[in-house]
């Protein structure tokens, strides 16, 4: 059931206005080509998910694409602030983001819940923090046998999931390995799930017990080489931390964040195309 | 006796308290620089275990993210995220919690979240991560934290991560059960909660550092134990362990300095 | 933290008396070395937890070992009955034995309940059965935020759980791969935990994300080769089919199941002389 | 045309019912042997799961119990027992749960727990297995079991695994959210709950079977359809895939025959 295609087909058929979207990746295989193409694709009202909304989302956010953002940690890793997130968040620019936060820990439980088909978690959580305070989807229920108290968060179940891997096969099966986050989770939460990959091979050459999707899980596999880029694929290349540094610096301020946005992503055609363009800027604006 | 930087000595007075074979929950930064150095010198069978999945992680750099590749190539086994946080964390398998923070209290209460009113606040900070759950779950939390007024605060705009709470029983009221925070260390000092009131008290100064230099950097009326001690300072080794793996780091990275 | 030690010192040091002890492995890598090491230091008043208590629990319950049962499936798979289970169940021989019965799907969801410190698991379950009727730890909850009912059951917590593996390494590092069962589960969920391995090497040679449990989360591991028989371990030898049936005839009388267990197991010293008394009698009292 | 067996009528009735492509949750024994044999016939693409944590399992042979290692070498990944029953069958994955039983009844409820009392068992069978979880979390529910009186009963002592419970709307408002079971297969026939009050009717009597044999077999007073139909016999491929394929299992697991 797994369509092989374009990654704009993928985006424009499976990932819709006003859906809620998770996009995962802990650090590693983070699906920024896919993203790019959703600003591409000028979608809005979108709601996003995701424990650690860095980059990959300061771009969807600063460019109007997100209504709402559900989230346990949003900085730029290693280097700071995420300002397109600062901005929404503090300034309503470009438009009001609502948000829902959670710990990591209630976050990875609530897709745990969604791909469980479960309506909420259950977890040790958030006792003595203020955020129940400000999150009304966190409450806290007592164990029917101890009487002990819990805490309860309501699953994440997505529109659809983004997610980018090292590899899939011909049907659409897919590997992932290394560290492998909560990216399992949230494709068996999704309803429909998108997964680009470094590379389509005849045989996945898989472990037994290897992280696999069935390419029946999945709707669309789309080969985009370097499609986790400025984050990493295990044994394909490395991290970029030029960049996430850099991004510091083109995404502090309003127009010099639009003007990269509109001459690396809006104007280029796909994510060879921005390869390109990234390679003669250099990453400036 | 070798020069070195107050943030060298809080790096290795921070090292020091992890003992060898000793299970850590490390966070990113200071504590996973510290976490490391202890490692690589007096505990090399401190098993570390980072957010993103790998347990007995090996780095020979410094992660500059909590997924970094090099994590995952030499550790023990790589797992979901969500096992991390359900079968080892909350599974009670944790021995150390090791944090860092924006804003810390009296009482060791983290905030990383807002600085102002959350519905409209003047400074966004990241948020959570894993903190309350590591603060909660894990027998016991270090936290490493460069002292600032700024930093070190009368009062938390938001409590993000629960340390003990206003004191005295009340973290243990609150249905907490690992120990919470039993060590501050900043680049001054070290703080520990008193054994009563949980306040936290400095216990040790850093060579050269007087309790009034403490007093300035501190949000609030600061206490001193009674045997106040002086940290020893950092040992060759400890510091050339610490500046090799700054500098692997810096260069693999690609991050300069 | 994993001591390297014979069988007999393992269970002598952490599997007691009274204990709740979870003997895992669906078909594969079933611990029956270590069930007849048990048997034969006559522990008793034990509670067994196992999803499927095949030979190895027909054995330690026809043995009087065992006070209670937690299961969810008790046959000889691909044979029929388990005579000692249902001679314990029908007619309280060679005692009583309680039991608290499940579905798999429930006492799977309280391993991982109990492997993530949880008090109980909650799941879709039970709907329509009578099994609640006649468990009292089963009951029902509602979801906080859709106010669904789902069932809850208590986790699973034993003090010590026993497996086998494969491999350990010589510090106690343990890799499971194949069929993996509920074993990562059970031994998390556990105080203490019992491994018998096919032979310990120098390296596991382990796949970054292969099911490995550290040597910290161990108790001791002990080498017994065939440990598993008549299960099998992936890798090293296949189930003996025959020895299934073979049991059907042993374990239907009192006397002759008598018989078998004194001469194979409590008249020998170990799980290889053991075997050498099996390949003698060719299994027959 | 080729002779045949009642079982290999039964076994080859069932494997049709099973759609290329299909998501099929397969129990032990029968309902594995018919999965198996529509995959090696006219459904190459069905996904066939086993509660053991094979995923996409293609044996050789078929499996003698529910974790054989076949099930594991060829399928396209092993995950563990809790995440198959909380992921794949929970999550909603499967299209179709394939069921053996002990006893049944008129609404295809299922027994394989007790006969007799629960407390003071005349007959203590194995218990639930995976059976209540997949009859009502898979799409919809196929069941295969050789038709008897003392299987095909009037009343359960114990209903294990829900049915149609009382038949009518008495499932769906009990909360189970699939089909239930949407067939039973037996030696003699083909059963099919009545689209109203959700009773078992007979709708295709095997080749050669009479209403009156089925009527021996059935412990209530069974009801057959208007529209009664004959099933067709199993073809010469159909046949040959299935007795290769018992030998071939025969051989490898030293069980004679």
């Amino acid at each position: 059931m797994a369509k092989i295609c374009s990654l704009a087909e993928a985006i424009g058929e499976f990932l819709r206005d006003g859906d809620t979207v998770a996009m995962e990746g802990f650090t590693h295989l983070i699906p920024h080509a896919a993203a790019h193409e959703v600003i591409r694709q000028k979608r809005k009202d979108l709601t996003l998910v995701r424990m650690t909304p860095d980059l990959i989302y300061d771009q969807l956010i600063g460019m109007g694409c997100a209504r709402r953002l559900v989230f346990s940690w949003g900085g730029n890793p290693g280097v700071g602030s995420l300002h397109r997130f600062r901005d929404a968040v503090e300034k309503g620019w470009p438009h009001k983001l609502e948000i829902e936060e959670h710990s990591h820990a209630a976050l990875a439980n609530a897709y745990v819940a969604g791909a469980s088909g479960l309506p909420f978690a259950v977890l040790r959580g958030y006792t003595g923090s203020d955020l129940p305070k400000h999150n009304p989807r966190i409450k806290f229920i007592n164990c029917p046998f101890t009487g002990e108290q819990l805490a309860a968060v309501p699953s994440v179940r997505p529109d659809v999931t983004v997610i980018h891997a090292q590899k899939a096969d011909r049907k659409g099966n897919v590997l992932i390995w290394g560290i492998v986050g909560v990216q399992k989770e949230a494709v068996m939460a999704a309803k429909r799930a998108i997964v680009t990959v470094e590379e389509i091979v005849d045989d996945l050459e898989a472990d037994a017990n290897a992280c696999v999707l069935p390419y029946w899980v999945v709707s669309a596999v789309a080969e985009v080489p370097m499609g986790a880029h400025p984050s990493y694929a295990h044994g394909y290349y490395e991290r970029d931390n030029r960049f996430y540094t850099a991004w510091d610096d083109i995404s502090r301020d309003r127009d010099s964040f639009t003007k990269w946005m509109e001459r690396h992503v809006l104007a280029t055609r796909d994510w060879a195309e921005y390869r390109d363009v990234l390679a003669k800027t250099g990453g400036k604006v | 006796m070798a020069d070195y930087t107050t943030s060298e000595m809080m790096t290795v007075a921070a090292a020091r308290m992890l003992g060898n074979g000793t299970v850590c929950f490390v966070g990113i930064g200071l504590p996973s620089t510290a976490a490391n150095l202890a490692r690589l010198t007096h505990a090399p069978e401190a098993v570390l275990i980072y957010e993103s999945g790998p347990i007995g992680a090996k780095p020979e750099v410094l992660p500059l993210s909590i997924g970094d590749g090099d994590l995952a190539v030499n550790a023990d086994t790589v797992v979901s995220t969500p096992e991390i946080f359900r079968y080892w964390l909350q599974g009670g398998r944790i021995d150390v919690g090791f944090l860092g923070g924006a804003q810390i209290d009296r009482f060791a209460n983290l905030n990383t979240t807002v600085i102002g009113p959350y519905d409209a606040p003047k400074v966004r900070l990241p948020g959570a991560g894993g903190a309350p759950e590591i603060a909660a779950m894990a027998g016991e939390i270090l936290i490493i934290m460069s002292q600032d007024k700024r930093a070190f605060v009368d009062k938390l705009d938001f409590i993000t991560t629960a340390g003990h709470l206003t004191g005295g029983g009340s973290r243990q009221a609150a249905g907490l059960t690992g120990k919470g925070p039993t060590a501050v260390i900043t680049d001054l000092c070290i703080m520990r909660p008193d054994p009563e009131t949980r306040e936290l008290v400095v216990t040790d100064l850093h060579p050269g550092v007087t309790a009034d230099q403490v007093r300035e950097k501190t949000g609030w009326d600061v206490r001193f134990a009674n045997d106040l001690r002086e940290t020893g300072s950092p040992s060759e080794t400890e510091l050339m362990v610490l500046r090799d793996l700054l500098k692997r780091t810096a260069e693999a990275h690609g991050t300069g300095k």
